[in-house]
């Protein structure tokens, strides 16, 4: 299969070790269960951000540990949700005694897997909330349905409620920010190429030259519907009106906007995506103040993009605005 | 016949070959309507399960369906794996204290884990997942030992044969639980992977207390 | 073609329109002729950073305008080296008088471009110097060839000039720690898949599913050698031997480690491909005390990874960790 | 036959409409052994010339000539624009104040074109550029203007054709400059893109020289 790899079943344990040795002051990597930690965890009097999920999506949420934004991080094996013990080791690592906020993107095995490591860890003493996060509009229906996926929303919540954390807010009031970027995000992917899951060998679809599937998630799996190939200016309308209308994001409102490569969309086409998305939105007179552009929430090599759109108020931006220092982040 | 823990950790010995023989088949189901994890999460879980078995050597039924259920949670992942360990964990508790497991008792566990499905995964029949095969089967194990049939070899059987069934049911459903809802209707047409994982599972159990 | 694109002549300035609405307080973008600049440029006496070529391989170089970094940076069409015209106005923004240090990567038409435009903009008063990239050893005959091409020890070399610019180095200065980087740099690269130029339409060369191309450049030219593809030990094997035996690096040389990716290859992968370089070079006695891992110098969508090992010495070292604020690099 | 402004002018107009004929052919050549932008690069280019052309109607075949000059310095890019733009460059000068240009005057502008390309990109013949066909070209344009040829128009001709000529045993050639040289001998086999161009030029000029 066509990949920079050893054996398939090695990809999470070998890419940790690619990470402790990349960042061997500011992580601390552990293999067996797998997680990622800050080296100075536990921090003091903090409340803890722990969050987790398949592999395959990096830099999240993996790439996201360190100051000012998550305190530990646990990758399963790729697109799998990781085992609640897992998750467990990780919070055990985290937790200062203030309490763990456990971020959860809402994927049935995510969702099932956090809630089984929540009882264990509060029944070990630790207070723990979960939010959970649920952006995606391409997932119309919820009630027949599994419910809207957590896609690219997860990136700007584990910023701002990690900048929460590390200004001291306590855990109530760390869940209430979760909740309140959980409310305020939405997004919509499409993709021009399916990502290889490695243990398949082939891709997860199939599609033509001349297609595109709109309304994708994360993990490789087909979207609401399959289009031919459009020029970027109405693909982005494709994303951004949906999203516009869901909300709804209205003029004179304040927004960021994420404007993210699923993994093996080049910096060209996703700077020239951004820039028609802006323009749209200062047509409709909603007012972009923060941006984000790169691949952060990803799908192996899958070749796509996705847009999300958070509505900022003035404590929210602080907290995005406010000192990180990750992999993948640093300001 | 009887089904005494040695028959249970027999049984699941099977079902570690049967899954890991139709590894493959499971992804490709998965990969049609989900992220084709399904056959690799499983193979893992049943081998962690055949491991620990054999280091742990469990004394009685419900032990040896603890064990399952453990090895499953800690090692499968994804909605697979706590929906299934719970329906292991439940099926422990349902056989409590017995070391032999009769038709009632067997049709006990299987309702209990069943419920234990629903009530984690709060999916309904019809919904396209692995409660499509496992209420039927619930059901079909109920009646067969209702119908005086303590035979726990039996009533295996029969739950295995609806589990089947009910499988065969879902191809044209479009799902509304799972990875696979996100697809609407384009789920149809396909077979839920954890369907045929349950049939696999239940076909494996009911092979081994079919003979003594 | 499979892009998120308008018409492919249009990318560039596209592009840079999302450049300009993404980063409105730190860029100040022009399109025709086409170059970005720090919004505060020209720095009053400071040497200005100035460089540039083909589109297609960002963030290089537009990503990396800014305090710390570049100054300025010119980007061609996809693959194509700008004009002197174009070098010349991005000079005239950059330049405050304390002379311009233009960095140039050894391709044919970037050297005789920016040739050029060096002689305009010396005929104008603003004092210049040129520095060579030339770090890929995938090409071993400098004689007959058009010399060694100049990739991953770009982007190192811009960092590391660039602080030593921020800090208030002269051009002469600055010139002769550029030459010092550019001596003591080697690289090589390798690709799974190739990429496909927007004009072109197709993929630039064909590889079946079992095959690799070791040595490539980043314009998606083939490499020196087609081969069947291999595991993640041995490709990095493949990249790492020739560039240790190159310079040479030997037993207790410190070095920086910079795992690239070509752009397609997703972040699990490259960190992997990473870990296995660090363990290698660790067996051989060189300690890696610094490490860039991501996607900093691509080839449009191209699966692949390149190595590039940069000699420290303490100044080397320090210049690397001054602070940096660009789209694509900042701490 | 004579060489006037005029002539100068409408063979950069054929030119241009062979380049932009062949952009396809041009952008596969160097597809092959390079980074696929050649016929894009000359299209550009040449589109370029014809308007600046058109905007500012040169006085004299030199003015003519800088035109192409400049319009292909600042349009073109990578290595063909300094190349070809210092070809056209070297051409204006060496005809000087000329109204019109005999066989001499062509020969001796092409000689100073082929004189500039070598001492910018330092390629000599059997490098695999375009001094393959440019080397071959000037020669042939010398040996016919000396045989009593002063008509630009057969000058031209013997020049294009030597440059086809020159441009077919590039095929065979291990590239030693340019992009295509980074192939090794993989460069070899394949026809190298700038070669290609200058064959096309020259034709165009032939053609459009040949008649009054
Ligand atoms: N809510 C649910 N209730 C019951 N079964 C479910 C539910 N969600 C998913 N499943 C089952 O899980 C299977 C998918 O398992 P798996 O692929 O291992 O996990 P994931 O979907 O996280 O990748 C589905 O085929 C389905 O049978
Ligand atoms: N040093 C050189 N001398 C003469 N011609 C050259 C030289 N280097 C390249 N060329 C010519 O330039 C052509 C490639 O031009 P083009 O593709 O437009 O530029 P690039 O190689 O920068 O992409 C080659 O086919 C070759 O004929
Ligand atoms: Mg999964
Ligand atoms: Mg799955
Ligand atoms: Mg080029
Ligand atoms: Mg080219």
């Amino acid at each position: 299969v066509k990949k920079i790899i050893n054996a398939p079943a090695d990809i999470v344990v070998d890419a940790l070790r690619g990470m402790a040795a990349a960042h061997p002051e500011e992580l601390r990597v552990q293999t067996d269960p797998a997680f990622v930690a800050r080296s100075d965890a536990p921090v003091t009097d903090k409340v803890a951000v722990v969050s987790g999920g398949g592999s395959g999506h990096e830099p999240l949420h993996v790439g996201f540990v360190g100051p000012g934004m998550l305190d530990a991080a646990v990758p399963g094996p790729v697109f799998t949700s990781p085992t609640p013990d897992a998750v467990q080791a990780a919070v055990g690592k985290a937790d200062s005694g203030a309490g763990t906020l456990l971020v959860v993107k809402n994927y049935t095995g995510d969702v099932l897997n956090f809630e089984t490591a929540a009882e264990l860890v509060e029944a070990s003493g630790v207070g723990t909330r979960t939010v959970v996060v649920q952006d995606d509009v391409a997932v119309q229906d919820s009630t027949n349905t599994a419910g809207r996926r957590g896609v690219g929303g997860t990136v700007l919540l584990e910023k701002i409620v990690g900048a929460a954390a590390e200004r001291g807010d306590d855990l109530a009031t760390c869940h209430e920010i979760a909740e309140r970027v959980s409310a305020n995000v939405r997004s919509m992917g499409m993709a021009l190429t399916a990502p290889t899951v490695p243990h398949v060998g082939e891709p997860s679809f199939t599609l033509a030259d001349y297609e595109m599937e709109i309304g994708i998630g994360i993990h490789g799996e087909p979207g609401r519907e399959r289009v031919e190939l459009e020029s970027a200016d109405r693909v982005v309308r494709r994303l951004l009106d949906p999203v516009l209308e869901d909300l709804p994001f209205r003029e004179g409102d304040e927004v960021l906007l994420f404007t993210n490569s699923m993994g093996g969309t080049p910096g060209t086409e996703l700077y020239l995506a951004h820039g028609i998305a802006e323009r749209l939105l200062a047509d409709r007179g909603v007012r972009v103040t923060r941006r984000l552009v790169g691949p952060y929430i990803t799908s192996l090599e899958m070749q796509g993009m996705s847009l999300t759109l958070l509505k900022l108020d003035d404590e929210l931006r602080n907290l995005w605005d406010a000192p990180v220092r990750t992999p993948a982040l640093t300001w | 016949m009887s089904c005494t823990t040695q028959h249970v950790v027999a049984a699941m010995r099977s079902a570690a070959d049967s899954i890991s023989e139709h590894r493959d088949e499971l992804v490709e189901l998965d990969r049609a309507i989900g992220d084709g994890d399904h056959g690799e999460n499983m193979e893992r879980g049943f081998l962690a399960v055949r491991n620990q078995l054999e280091l742990t050597a469990p004394e009685s039924p419900a032990a040896a369906l603890k064990s399952v259920a453990t090895s499953l949670i800690s090692s499968v992942g994804g909605a697979s794996g706590p929906l299934f360990g719970t329906a292991f964990l439940r099926a422990s508790t349902a056989v409590g204290e017995a070391e032999s497991l009769d038709g009632p008792a067997v049709a006990g566990a299987l309702r209990a884990a069943l419920d234990g499905v629903t009530a984690r995964g709060k999916a309904e029949r019809e919904d396209k997942t692995m409660v499509d095969a496992l209420a039927p089967a619930a059901e079909a194990a109920e009646a067969a030992s209702a119908t005086g049939g303590s035979d726990p070899g039996a009533v295996l059987r029969a739950a295995a044969e609806a589990a089947e069934t009910g499988a065969r049911t879902t191809v044209s459903l479009i799902a509304k639980k799972g990875r696979a809802s996100y697809l609407g209707d384009r789920s149809a047409g396909h077979l839920d992977p954890g369907v045929r994982s349950v049939v696999l599972l239940l076909n494996a159990f009911a092979d081994v207390t079919g003979v003594e």
